[in-house]
């Protein structure tokens, strides 16, 4: 499917999200309540299935934190970014989507590790690549690291 | 590299009137078996490993100074060729390694990364900078990664350097 | 020089029994002191051996491998073993806390005496022998079996847990292997009529079992050499310390001395069943006789036995070394397949042909 | 049926094993086909690719000049701060001030051989070495200064 | 070494062992928590970060000339198309080409990368599974490589050879013929590789049917590269979204059945053949024109995210930029083969043998310091 074709039939399905089609692919923008069905009929639809969740990350934009998804359909052959929009720098929550996608067990606890956001029923929620012990979320860009030296 | 001529055995042979004796010194012994025998564990944390590997290779073959016996248990080797990044993370990790090896042991820093950080020296917060910090260390070799030669070459550096210490008394410095 | 290597051993031997015997007339005292200048010119020879076999081991290893493999210490290397043994004797042994201290002090000694144990009744020249006894064989096997003891006493007392899986493998391993080791040892002792090691090196006089024992001999000699790899602990079957799984397996904890006398007990263990597949398949130290050509076998005689039998153990541990720089290793069930489903039945096979072999009197 | 099967399979497992053999058995066997460098002994005629990137160097000429203006363009180009410069304000002859380097400090410790500083730089001033052995005792050591002592900067460089 | 040093035994009777930091068959510093019945495998975690080195809060502060080398660090055996991924990402959002030449260049670079890399794969895989031979084969062409390497970019490991517009400078002399020979030694010695390891029934004995990675599974835990090929998952970036001039060249996609250790062996070997193949049909029709395209000192992407997905040898790195219009990235993320697929490896390993994981571990060909980054 097209970006426009795609553009369509997710806005057929689920009203409220907004598009943006600056860049490369189609971006969509969800809202936190609706996410994990969304996320859901991406997976599953027929016409959509998008089956392959090739990147999973986070954006800190200092007033509030972007999740980003890259999804990809193998049998369709295209691409979707969706965004989710986490207004609560504090405590940020966002429903784990790790049973739809395995991948993305660790790629969230990758994110709770970088950025701090908690994912619900996530089945594993632990840090990953820093000490248990690690104080901060060094992506975040209020991180501040004594011991690290800049140029 | 002061001697690059091959030392059979550190001994002389005293000239008599039938024959000859060998004569040498214990000291020189233990350090010739020391400094022949440096068996490296096997550690390495990111792209210098792979240079050390190929220092293992047909090409350049370790073996031929008798390094070859890399172990894989810090309980058998005497030397640790520190071959990468050290975080924070790993440190206390690289320190038990370090106290788990019998004496006498050797640390080669291999690489800037293990040096001092490295390419990683600025704007990280995960880097320990400097794998001195953790460990003693014998000898440096710049490069990211050294070649396999600079390798070889620290090697022989630290070989120079058993050379040099003392099992009875104190011991000698030398300057490089 | 290899002249007086063949002349001087056998008088030698007996010069020193007779010596013995006549200086102490107390015939246990004279035993004992026998025992000791055995043991001690055992250790003599052991020693280099074992020297010769890791530089062996290590120039086999770089020249198939397209390196030079050492040679800057000595000429040729050949003082890159001292110089190893030098420093681990001189290293540091550390014994770790929560290790049972007495068995992880004890397993490598045991390692150590059981394979030498195994040396004394190999006839290493014409009348060269320590002990002749008349349950060579079955001696052979039995002892040999010995030394997987220190070898779960290494595991089990060194309070690591790569070490215990090691020491477990080793044991489920020595367990499978030692039947077809002894079943292909049987097939010999048939054909032999004795178990006694110099009854099995004089009846290849005319021909070495491997010649001419037909195929049975042949099967029997493969599984052998493939067992006896087995039960030593080398790879493809090095599954007690496999070092991409176990770090070091057994003797993960060893250090220093004790774990230069693992390497002296490998070293040993090699040459031990060299020198069984030596003495019963290709004749001991019997030079090689083509029935009729009197004239090719007198110069055949010409070489002393010593070195015929040297040079014989020596091949088959190049075969065994062959096969450790050659072959990835076994998995553990992989390692029990190949002997209940394969080794096993065959010899259980081969011994009923060699049974009907020696009946039938097939063989030359 | 189940013999045969049997048979195949322990002949098809030796052949296999027997062919691995055969290999290494040849290059056993063939002493030639060694491929080792026998590196400390061979040190006169090792030779370093052209490009192969040593470390940092500023050459100097007869006179002890360089050509390094203090533009502090490969200290910015630098990833990690490997380069620092220190600059000074030279008298020229006809009374005017200029910017000169004091010194070229060169952390070898630090450096990753990028070759970014030596693409950046807009005299030529630095290059890289073909050079690699470096090996040291101590650290300190490896912190360079690249200017040698008393050098100037070479006529016409701007 | 085990990092807790107490035996720990479960009250179901199970072993806890643990593989790593340092251990020889991790090929780096993983660390895996590994529950044990026997020698049966009852579960594996995967601990990760002993080598996070903050590539990705590094590059924030550096500028877009100066981010690319430090991912040659990452997947420090694929170094050239890492670096190539950065390149090319930053001339998506300055809107610009590689010329011809660099492109051409850029490809031959990759393939020699990859030969490289699976090379050394091909010896490590040997060498976790106890056969040590096969390492100094496998060195002995890699090693060839590395001194083309050496030759045109400088250095042997970590070359930096790319920057955004191209490549740093031209093409050493030499390095057609080079190639060429090197190419055809390494042809002749693929037979080697087969004498070796391919057909030898132990080899088979401990990789075929270890470590099922059914299709579906492969593309859930976002698998790429040869380990999901393997799966018969096609995947390869240079078919799907072809970069760098990849639509002009042949080579087929290699996609196993098997779905085992096996299968991703079969996949890598043909992999190399398939590269060979490549360089093949580039090398003698090297373009002629400049090897970079102009660009300005001081490189600012516009406003915007540019997300650029190549194909390493381990799978697909995908190169996520975000920028605010100023020098340096806003954020970097780099989507790593390794991490993807070593979560996969709980999935494969459970119910095997250690030596099994080993060979598991071997074939997912697994670079820690591009799962930590």
């Amino acid at each position: 499917m097209t970006n426009e074709e795609l553009k369509v039939s997710v806005s057929a399905l689920y009203p409220a999200i907004t598009f943006d089609e600056t860049g490369e692919f189609l971006n969509a923008i969800s809202s936190v309540a609706e996410f994990r069905s969304v996320m859901k009929t991406l997976r599953h639809n027929k016409e959509l299935e998008f089956d392959f969740l090739f990147c999973l990350t986070c954006i800190d934009w200092k007033t509030h934190l972007m999740m980003v998804y890259h999804l990809m359909s193998k049998t369709h052959k295209h691409v979707l970014v969706l965004k989710v929009k986490l207004d609560d720098t504090k405590d940020p929550q966002i429903e784990s989507v790790a049973d739809i996608w395995k991948t993305a067990i660790f790629h969230e606890r990758e994110v709770f590790d970088l950025f701090g956001v908690n994912f619900k029923n996530h089945p594993d929620m632990r840090r990953i690549l820093l000490d248990e012990s690690w104080d901060g979320f060094p992506l975040r860009k209020n991180y501040v690291d004594e011991n690290m030296i800049s140029i | 590299m002061a001697e690059t001529e091959k030392m059979i055995f550190p001994a002389q042979l005293h000239q008599t009137a039938d024959g000859g004796i060998v004569v040498s010194k214990l000291d020189d012994i233990i350090n010739w078996a020391r400094s022949n025998s440096l068996w490296p564990l096997v550690f390495g944390t990111s792209c210098c490993a792979i240079e050390m590997m190929s220092a293992a290779d047909a090409k350049y073959d370790w073996s031929r100074f008798g390094f070859e016996v890399a172990r894989a248990t810090p309980r058998q080797a005497d030397l640790i060729i520190v071959a990468g990044t050290i975080v924070m993370k790993m440190a206390p990790v690289l320190k038990r390694l370090y106290d788990q090896m019998p004496d006498p042991k050797y640390v080669i820093a291999m690489g800037a990364c293990t040096i001092s950080g490295g390419p990683f020296f600025y704007n990280t917060y995960s880097v320990v900078k400097g794998v001195d910090h953790v460990i003693p260390v014998d000898v440096y070799i710049p490069g990211c990664p050294p070649r396999p030669e600079a390798l070889l070459h620290a090697m022989i550096t630290l070989q120079e350097k058993i050379k040099n210490e003392t099992y009875f008394g104190p011991s000698k410095t030398i300057e490089k | 020089m290899s002249l007086i290597l063949d002349i001087g051993f056998a008088p030698f031997a007996s010069g020193v029994h007779n010596w013995v015997y006549g200086m102490f007339g107390n015939t246990t005292i004279a035993m004992i002191v026998e025992m000791v200048i055995a043991g001690l010119s055992l250790l003599v020879f052991l020693v280099p051996l074992c020297f010769f076999l890791g530089y062996m081991e290590r120039k086999v290893a770089a020249f198939m491998q397209m390196r030079l493999g050492p040679n800057r210490v000595g000429p040729h290397g050949s003082l890159q073993i001292v110089a190893d043994t030098v420093k681990l004797l001189l290293k540091e042994g550390l014994t770790p806390d929560g290790s049972d201290k007495f068995l992880f002090n004890l397993a490598p000694i045991i390692v150590v005496i059981t394979s030498m144990l195994v040396l004394a009744p190999i006839a290493f020249a014409k009348n060269f022998q320590i002990w002749d006894m008349s349950i060579g064989v079955l001696y052979v096997s039995s002892i040999s079996s010995i030394s997987v003891i220190g070898i779960l006493m290494a595991g089990w007392s060194s309070y690591n847990k790569y070490s215990l899986l090691g020491a477990m493998r080793s044991g489920a391993q020595i367990v499978s292997y030692e039947l077809s080791i002894g079943l292909s040892l049987i097939s010999i002792v048939i054909l032999t009529g004795s178990l006694r090691m110099s009854d099995i090196v004089m009846s290849q006089q005319n021909g070495w079992w491997l010649f001419k024992g037909h195929i049975p001999v042949i099967i029997s000699f493969v599984i052998f050499i493939v067992a006896s790899t087995a039960e030593i602990n080398r790879a493809p079957f090095d599954l007690a310390e496999a070092e991409q799984e176990l770090t070091a397996g057994f003797h993960t904890e060893y250090s220093g001395m004790k774990f230069a006398m693992f390497l002296l007990a490998e070293y040993i263990n090699l040459f031990v069943v060299s020198a069984i597949a030596a003495t019963l398949f290709l004749g001991g130290w019997m030079p090689f006789h083509i029935g009729s050509w009197e004239a090719f076998n007198h110069i055949m005689d010409f070489v002393p036995s010593s070195l015929w039998f040297m040079g014989k153990t020596f091949l088959i541990i190049f075969i065994i070394m062959w096969f450790r720089w050659t072959f990835p290793r076994l998995r553990v069930d992989q390692l029990l397949n190949l002997e209940w489903k394969y080794l096993l039945p065959i010899s259980m096979v081969n011994i009923l042909l060699v049974t009907v072999m020696a009946i039938m009197g097939w063989h030359f | 049926m189940f013999l045969k099967d049997y048979i195949g399979t322990v002949y098809k497992s030796s052949k296999s094993l027997l062919k691995g053999m055969k290999l290494t058995g040849y290059y056993f066997s063939h002493p030639k086909k060694i491929l080792t460098e026998e590196y400390p002994d061979n040190r006169a005629t090792l030779k370093m690719a052209d490009r192969f990137r040593g470390e940092v160097v500023m050459p100097h000429d007869e006179n002890n000049e360089h050509r390094c203006t203090g533009c502090q363009a490969c200290e910015i180009a630098c990833p990690n701060g490997t380069i620092k410069i220190i600059t000074k304000q030279e008298l020229q002859p006809d009374g005017k001030k200029k910017k000169a380097i004091d010194t070229f400090v060169y952390h070898l410790e630090l450096c990753t051989m990028c070759n970014l500083c030596v693409v950046a730089c807009p005299s030529d001033a630095i290059a890289m070495a073909q050079t690699f052995e470096h090996s040291v005792y101590d650290k300190k050591q490896l912190k360079k200064t690249l200017n040698k002592p008393g050098s100037k900067i070479m006529e016409g460089v701007e | 070494m085990s990092l807790l040093g107490a035996p720990e035994v479960t009250e179901d009777g199970e072993f806890i062992i643990n593989i790593g930091p340092q251990h020889p068959s991790t090929h780096g510093v993983l660390h895996l928590k590994v529950w044990l019945d026997g020698e049966m495998i009852k579960k594996v975690q995967p601990h990760l970060g002993y080598i996070h080195r903050s590539i990705e809060k590094m590059s924030e502060s550096l500028s877009y000339r100066n981010f690319i080398f430090a991912t040659s660090r990452m997947d420090y055996l694929s170094a050239h198309i890492n670096n190539e991924a950065c390149a090319l990402t930053v001339e998506k959002g300055l809107q610009i080409e590689a010329p011809p030449r660099a492109q051409v260049i850029r490809i031959i670079m990759a393939e020699l990368t990859r030969l490289s890399s699976h090379q050394l794969w091909w010896g490590c895989t040997g060498l976790d599974l106890g056969a040590v031979s096969p390492f100094f084969f496998a060195f002995r062409e890699r090693e060839a490589i590395m001194e083309i390497m050496e030759e045109t970019c400088g250095a042997r490991l970590t070359q930096n050879y790319m920057v955004p517009g191209g490549v740093m400078y031209d093409i050493h002399p030499n390095f057609q013929n080079r190639v060429k020979t090197v190419l055809k030694q390494i042809k002749e010695n693929f037979k080697e590789y087969d004498q070796l390891l391919t057909g030898n029934v132990i080899f088979e004995g401990r990789t075929k049917g270890v470590g099922y990675l059914s299709p579906e599974d492969a593309i859930s835990y976002g698998c790429t590269g040869p380990t999901a090929r393997g799966s018969g998952v096609s995947c390869d970036i240079r078919k799907w979204f072809p970069y760098d001039g990849y639509e002009k060249v042949q080579f087929e996609e290699i996609l196993g059945t098997g779905g085992d250790c096996y299968s991703r062996y079969m996949v890598r070997m043909a992999e190399m053949k398939q590269s060979v193949y490549i360089i093949e049909q580039l090398i003698d029709n090297i373009p002629e024109g400049d090897f970079q395209a102009k660009t300005k000192n001081v490189i600012k992407l516009p406003k915007g995210e540019f997300y650029q997905r190549v194909e390493t040898a381990r799978g697909e790195l995908g190169v996520y930029i975000v920028s605010d219009g100023a020098a340096s990235p806003y954020r970097i993320k780099y989507r790593s083969p390794n991490f993807s697929n070593l979560s996969a490896l709980e999935h494969m390993a459970t119910g095997a043998k250690i030596g099994d994981l080993v060979a598991i571990m071997a074939t997912i060909d697994l670079v820690i310091p591009d799962v930590d980054r």
